[in-house]
């Protein structure tokens, strides 16, 4: 594969004739552009402006930040990356792989990273054990949200069980609530797969299937039954699902239309936005079955090699802010997420918050951390959306719970 | 030398050729009449004199300078274009002096030399409209003034009559020929219409599918066509043309053809050496003013034949009367007085001027001289 | 206006007349409805959007979210609203359509008047040229960019919209030349005029229908653009297509359609402007040429 | 071409100047055009992921590509779209044109209302059309609102119908262009024709059908490759409005090759839809070229 080299280090040797331009400063692709959002990153932004480093903004929203990795394609092939990138899991992978990535091993050693930075997410900021990237957060992404107003009515408490949970809905939709609030939309679709799929087969399912592809994992029994689960959970949405943004469907638990919502920690802040308080109008707790276990994404900065020492600095600048208690701490709590850093109090998190974060430390010492394959954490984009058209198509009704497990493999096959 | 010589020139299109060794020498003053059917070559040869087009092989000179492969603005001529193509966003006195300011001529001289061709074509006060709020013949008359207004060498007209309605046409014509007899300037005029051809011109080159086939004064080219195509071309009605067989008859050469009723009738030529073609076919080719009544005959003729025939149409067109009937197998026509007396259906004593009589070689179509 | 309309307006009746004239609003109202319903909800607070009825009228009228699309909006981490794209869009957008449709102009001129062999086959290429799926010159364009070194910039974003633009420009105005007298050419040749004196002097004056349609043409595409502009040019110099997605299209945030509607409008203010503008010389100028094929 | 020595400079110039002319914007289409779609011929027979790569890989990436339900979807989702788009703009487009073309008062006014629609990208109407088309907050909504309860209109949520809803966007983005295409042909006929056409004793109808509309055919002509070229390349459109959704009942060929090249880093795939697309739209466009470009000789 000399070929393959040849291009590796072309491409290396493109991210490093990135100009000199930026020398003082970073230039910064992301796709946090909602006001929340930018303002948490703003307060990043105010640090390094504080160190004398200057920000340029790069925000390419769309897509989950894929239309943020076409552009950053284009720049890379153009010779002129980005010095900072938020990426998600397999791309910071992909990306190290082709050599473009900075070493932050320096800084990550004097910061002792390894130490306060959960293993299941070392994997993803590591690559050939060198530190390329800084986490900012962790979203966890089996969250069921909840209205308390409802609950309290039909007289349920948070079910702690996948016939609980059932029941729970049935209750609902007998009262003319809508049980389950769902966007039709694949990422949505596949994000309460993930926790489905925990739930039945727990973690050694979810290794095998998700992380291992192993097709008698994806093609099994524990599939089918997770398949079966999602067709009683379309039992329990509304007609009007399809094609729902995932705020419009918070938006219903928020007023009282709908019971429940699966969905990661982000969906806190419509909460929080329309004056809500974590524990008292709205409750969060773990899917049901999939308790003790932590599927997650996570935010990152990567660094993109660079030449002149000015730039380099300032990344390392960057990245050792990115790591900053103080930036954790103001970022996550606006963003709803918990900190990537384990070492850090839960004072200023709101109930959601601190039991975000108390599970994730439990999940990281007893090997319940799994990256989401919902959101590019468990496997390459390739088969991760191959196993997307799968989900999407069965929560359609285009196949029943054993085709669909069995296309699964297909599709798997077809992906890698 | 003359002033403006075409030399064996060709033009090809890749592998087609469309004008086949064009060889005219015109003189200072002279007035060139182009004439041919569409597709016989006219224009292109004169796109070529005016180096709109390139020359194959070959060489265009004037004044004895060889023009080939030189800009159309570096030859010193003017060409009014059927279309006459005025500039739509000028006015009239830009139009016409667009190609001065192109030479780089001072304004004073423009203005001056705009003042003098538009008073000489009488469009003073048009000068400050667009061509779009023009009359048919005033648009004309600005392409002429845009052509005379540079005093070139050599003025090139294409088609510039075809647009305009036949009584304008006519009109303009003599303007044109009035033109030319005072200004003195050498013209090289394309036009299919044969009568504007023998009006205007000194000269004809009569053209066909790439040829010249014949090159002459209009007297010429009318009296002594070269050959059947260059015959029935020129002229109107065209000329009759049938088949006739040669006979000695005492002595001297008689055309024997078969009349209206199928008989045989014999006329005497006035060429004697067609006695080489004794008891031969050929055509024979007479205009139809050389059949008339014998009231109108030509009296200085020395050869007026009597021919008696069965009168088919009449057609009186007010200054002639034209008589169509079968002769030689063919449908001719006659041209009579107005005021004849005959009338369709009877027998009629045609006078026929055997000296403008005409024969051709029926294989090689061309004519056999005397 | 065509003597048959005028025939035909008094001969199709008092009850064919109240059908048409019926047929043409119901499709008025078919293509007003989604702009009404953008303007309708840009004026509404945001609590009467997420209660209420698409359709109705505002109850409390505001301006702020156009204030706040315009000039305070969040687009990047600079609460900047559309404002500065706005002006990064004119930058580009205008040398963009001008050189654009001047070597349109230009080339049709040379494919109608200058005709040399091979001069189909060239405009062939061009012509099918339109059609290439954009998404898939990404990649190699970026690379090219890169090479030239104005990847990033306004100049490269310019670069890449005259590239792709003509292939329309050169079809519009050869179909116009081809239509414009070849005797005025060679007249203005004779008379001395050269290449470019022609061009200027005898085509261009007369191109005015043919220019507002593809200004028309080049300016709305153009302008429209979000695939090359968020590719090539992100950052300070991007577009406002980009701004407006960034705007709109956060995927983990709160979403305030009002100031959403807002920016829509605004961003699409300069191509409104410029159909309702020249929109009467559209028709005019695809008359004189562009439909001819 | 045998020429005498004589030619000056200027006239050598003037031949030239046309070529010189052309040239930079030929070398432009040359490379940024056809050099690019070779290069996309050449990825889709490489093992190109994220980013291009130069493994051969032969016809794999093709035989992949076929085995995908997702392209089947897409292929047969733009042989619907596509032939009824084009088919509903051009009577739309024909018919309001006839109607505009009756001395009707208000043309003015009304010509910009139906053509504005192509001057907004999918981009700013998007989020309007979704909401218009989705029946909890749009046109079924507002219909119960009024009073209309058995209204439904869910098109959008039908796996089975939702790319209809696109075709509906689409037709109202575009029809009023093709309108203005129309009018413009309507307008330029010989007036001539048409009093020779009523002194046959030719009705309206018939005026119309026999003599009218066969004299569009330019129009005609033009319309169908503006719109076959807007149908291959939509993607906003379809982004905008259904995201590829309900499962992936709307994806259409330019959706998935963004989709395949840039989101699943399976370029060598994307290339290969891209090639394909190519290939379709030159099957379209090359014999209309040819009988266009060939006609005008």
């Amino acid at each position: 594969m000399t070929i393959k080299n040849t291009l590796k280090a072309s491409v290396a040797v493109l991210a490093l004739s990135s100009a000199a331009a930026h020398a003082e400063g970073v230039e910064v692709l992301h796709w946090w552009t909602s006001g929340g959002e930018a303002a948490a990153l703003n307060v990043l932004k105010g640090d390094l402006e504080g160190q004398g480093i200057d920000w340029t903004d790069m925000p390419v929203a769309g897509g989950g930040g894929s239309d943020a990795m076409t552009v950053l394609r284009a720049r890379v092939t153009a010779g002129d990356p980005p010095t900072a990138v938020q990426m998600l899991g397999f791309a910071i992978q992909d990306w190290a792989a082709e050599g473009a990535l900075a070493d932050l091993n320096g800084l990550a050693a004097e910061q002792k990273w390894d130490d306060v930075v959960p293993a299941a997410l070392q994997n993803f900021s590591k690559h050939d054990g060198s530190w390329v990237s800084a986490p900012v957060n962790v979203h966890s992404t089996n969250w069921v949200w909840a209205n308390s107003a409802i609950m309290a009515e039909l007289d349920l408490e948070q079910p702690g069980s996948w016939d609980e949970f059932v029941a729970a809905m049935e209750a609902a939709q007998a009262a003319g609530y809508v049980a389950l609030a769902h966007g039709g939309q694949a990422w949505q679709e596949a994000t309460v797969f993930d926790s489905i799929a925990m739930g039945v087969g727990g973690p050694e399912f979810y290794q095998a299937a998700f992380v291992d592809l192993d097709p008698e994992a994806l093609g099994g029994a524990q599939m089918v039954e997770a398949f079966q689960r999602m067709e009683t959970l379309r039992g329990f949405v509304d007609d009007n699902f399809s094609g729902r943004d995932w705020n419009l469907a918070s938006a219903m638990v928020v007023n009282g239309e709908a019971l429940f919502q699966i969905m990661g920690d982000w969906a806190k802040g419509e909460f929080v936005n329309a004056g809500q308080t974590a524990g008292e109008e709205f409750q969060c707790f773990r899917v049901p079955g999939s308790e003790g276990t932590v599927t997650f994404n996570s935010d990152q900065f990567a660094m993109f090699n660079v030449t002149d020492t000015a730039a380099m600095d300032a990344q390392v600048t960057m990245a050792s802010s990115v790591m900053s208690p103080s930036f954790q701490v103001a970022f996550n709590t606006v963003k709803g997420s918990v900190p990537a850093r384990t070492d850090i109090s839960d004072a200023e998190f709101d109930a959601c918050g601190k039991l975000g974060m108390a599970q994730l430390a439990d999940a990281a010492a007893s090997g319940g951390l799994f990256g989401s394959m919902a959101h590019g954490h468990a496997n390459p984009p390739a088969v991760q959306n191959a196993m997307y058209d799968v989900i999407t198509a069965h929560f359609n009704g285009e196949y029943d719970a054993e085709t669909a497990a069995a296309e699964m493999v297909t599709a798997v096959e077809l992906a890698q | 030398m003359g002033f403006l010589d075409i030399n064996n020139v060709t033009k090809s299109y890749g592998a087609v050729e469309v004008l086949h060794k064009v060889d005219i020498n015109v003189e200072e003053g002279e007035f060139l009449v182009l004439v041919g059917p569409s597709g016989c070559g006219k224009s292109t040869l004169l796109n070529m004199i005016a180096g709109l087009e390139g020359i194959t092989s070959g060489e265009i000179s004037i004044k004895d300078r060889v023009m080939n492969g030189v800009h159309p603005s570096k030859r010193n001529i003017a060409m009014v274009f059927q279309s006459y193509a005025l500039y739509p966003n000028m006015s009239v006195g830009k139009n016409i002096t667009f190609g001065l300011e192109m030479h780089g001529t001072p304004k004073e001289e423009r203005e001056k030399a705009l003042k003098d061709v538009a008073s000489l074509l009488q469009i003073d006060h048009l000068l400050d409209r667009k061509p779009g709020q023009l009359s048919g013949g005033q648009r004309q008359r600005v392409a002429m003034g845009r052509a005379l207004v540079r005093d070139p060498d050599v003025f090139l007209f294409d088609e510039p009559l075809s647009n305009l309605d036949a009584k304008l046409r006519v009109d303009m014509r003599t303007e044109i020929k009035k033109l030319h007899q005072n200004l003195k300037t050498t013209v090289v005029y394309v036009t299919h219409d044969q009568i504007e051809a023998m009006t205007l011109s000194t000269r004809i080159a009569v053209m066909y599918d790439g040829y010249v086939q014949q090159l002459g004064t209009p007297k010429e080219i009318y009296d002594t066509p070269e050959n059947v195509f260059v015959a029935t071309f020129m002229g109107s009605p065209a000329m009759n043309v049938m088949p006739a067989t040669v006979e000695m008859i005492e002595g001297a050469p008689h055309a024997k053809i078969s009349d209206s009723e199928g008989n045989h009738v014999t006329l005497a030529f006035a060429q004697d050496n067609l006695a080489d073609w004794a008891g031969k076919e050929i055509l024979l080719g007479i205009r139809p003013e050389a059949i008339t009544d014998p009231e109108a005959a030509d009296r200085d003729s020395n050869r007026i034949e009597k021919l008696a025939n069965r009168v088919g149409v009449t057609e009186p067109s007010g200054a002639d009367t034209f008589v169509t009937m079968t002769l030689g197998g063919k449908d001719i026509i006659a041209r009579m007085r107005a005021d004849t007396t005959v009338a369709a259906g009877e027998m009629f004593d045609f006078a026929v001027n055997m000296e403008k009589a005409v024969a051709f070689d029926p294989k090689t179509e061309a004519r056999i001289k005397p | 206006m065509s003597v048959a309309s005028q025939d035909n307006a008094a001969s199709v009746g008092r009850v064919g007349r109240t059908f048409v004239y019926l047929t043409l609003l119901l499709f008025a109202l078919f293509y007003l409805l989604p702009f009404f319903i953008m303007l309708v909800n840009s004026l509404k607070p945001l609590g009467e959007i997420t209660g209420g009825n698409m359709i109705a009228l505002p109850q409390d009228w505001t301006i702020a979210p156009w204030l706040s699309a315009w000039s305070t909006a969040q687009i990047g981490v600079e609460p900047t609203g559309l404002k500065p794209y706005f002006w990064n869009s004119i930058r580009m957008v205008v040398p963009a359509v001008v050189i654009c449709t001047m070597i349109g102009a230009l080339n049709g001129y040379v494919l109608t008047k200058w005709r040399f062999r091979g001069d189909t086959i060239v405009f062939g290429l061009m012509l099918f040229s339109c059609f290439i799926p954009f998404q898939i010159v990404l990649i190699p364009m970026a690379r090219i960019l890169g090479i030239l070194e104005i990847s990033g910039t306004t100049a490269g974003l310019v670069l890449v919209h005259v590239v792709y633009g003509i292939g329309f420009a050169t079809l519009y105005y050869r179909n116009y030349y081809a239509a414009f007298p070849t005797e005025l050419v060679r007249a203005a040749q004779i008379d001395g005029a050269g290449f470019f004196q022609i061009f200027y002097r005898i085509l261009l004056p007369s191109s005015g229908p043919i220019t507002v349609v593809c200004v028309i043409w080049l300016f709305t595409n153009i302008w429209n653009d979000f695939l090359f502009g968020a590719s090539f040019a992100s950052g300070d110099a991007a577009p406002m297509t980009v701004a407006l997605n960034n705007l709109v299209n956060s995927s983990t945030g709160v979403r305030e359609y009002n100031v959403h509607f807002a920016g829509a409008i605004l961003a699409a203010l300069p191509t409104l402007l410029v159909y309702i503008v020249a929109g009467r010389f559209f028709v005019r100028g695809l008359m004189a040429g562009s439909v001819k094929g | 071409m045998a020429r005498a020595a004589s030619v000056d400079m200027r006239t050598r110039m003037q031949e030239l100047l046309p070529k010189i002319v052309l040239a930079p914007s030929f070398a432009l289409v040359l490379l940024f055009v056809y050099g690019f779609i070779a290069f996309t011929i050449y990825l889709s027979f490489t093992d190109s992921r994220m980013l291009p790569s130069y493994g051969w890989e032969g016809w794999t990436n093709y035989s992949k590509l076929f085995r995908i339900r997702e392209w089947d979807t897409a292929i047969t989702n733009l042989a619907i779209f596509a032939s009824l788009y084009i088919v509903i703009c051009t009577i739309i487009g024909l018919m309001l044109a006839i109607f505009l073309d009756q001395k009707i008062r208000g043309e003015g006014l009304l010509r910009p209302i139906f053509l504005y629609p192509m001057a907004l990208s999918f981009i700013v109407t998007g989020t309007a059309w979704k909401w218009f088309l989705d029946p909890g907050i749009g046109i079924e909504n507002t219909m119960h609102l009024w009073g209309w309860e058995s209204f439904e209109f869910g098109w959008i949520k039908d796996r089975n119908m939702a790319i209809y809803t696109i075709v509906i966007a689409a037709v109202w983005q575009s029809s009023g262009f093709v309108m203005a295409m129309f009018l413009a042909g309507l307008r330029g006929i010989d007036n001539e024709i048409l009093k020779a056409a009523q002194m046959d004793g030719a009705s309206n109808w018939q005026l119309y059908r026999r003599i009218i509309i066969p004299l569009l055919r330019p129009a005609f002509l033009s319309a169908f490759v503006i719109l076959s070229h807007l149908a291959i390349k939509s993607y906003d459109l379809v982004i905008a409005l259904t995201g590829g959704g309900p499962g992936n009942a709307t994806a259409v060929p330019a959706t998935f090759m963004y989709s395949y090249t840039f989101t699943r880093n399976q370029m060598g795939i994307g290339a290969a839809s891209a090639v394909i697309m190519l290939m379709t739209i030159a099957a379209i466009m090359v014999p209309y070229l040819y009988a266009e470009l060939r006609e005008k000789k």
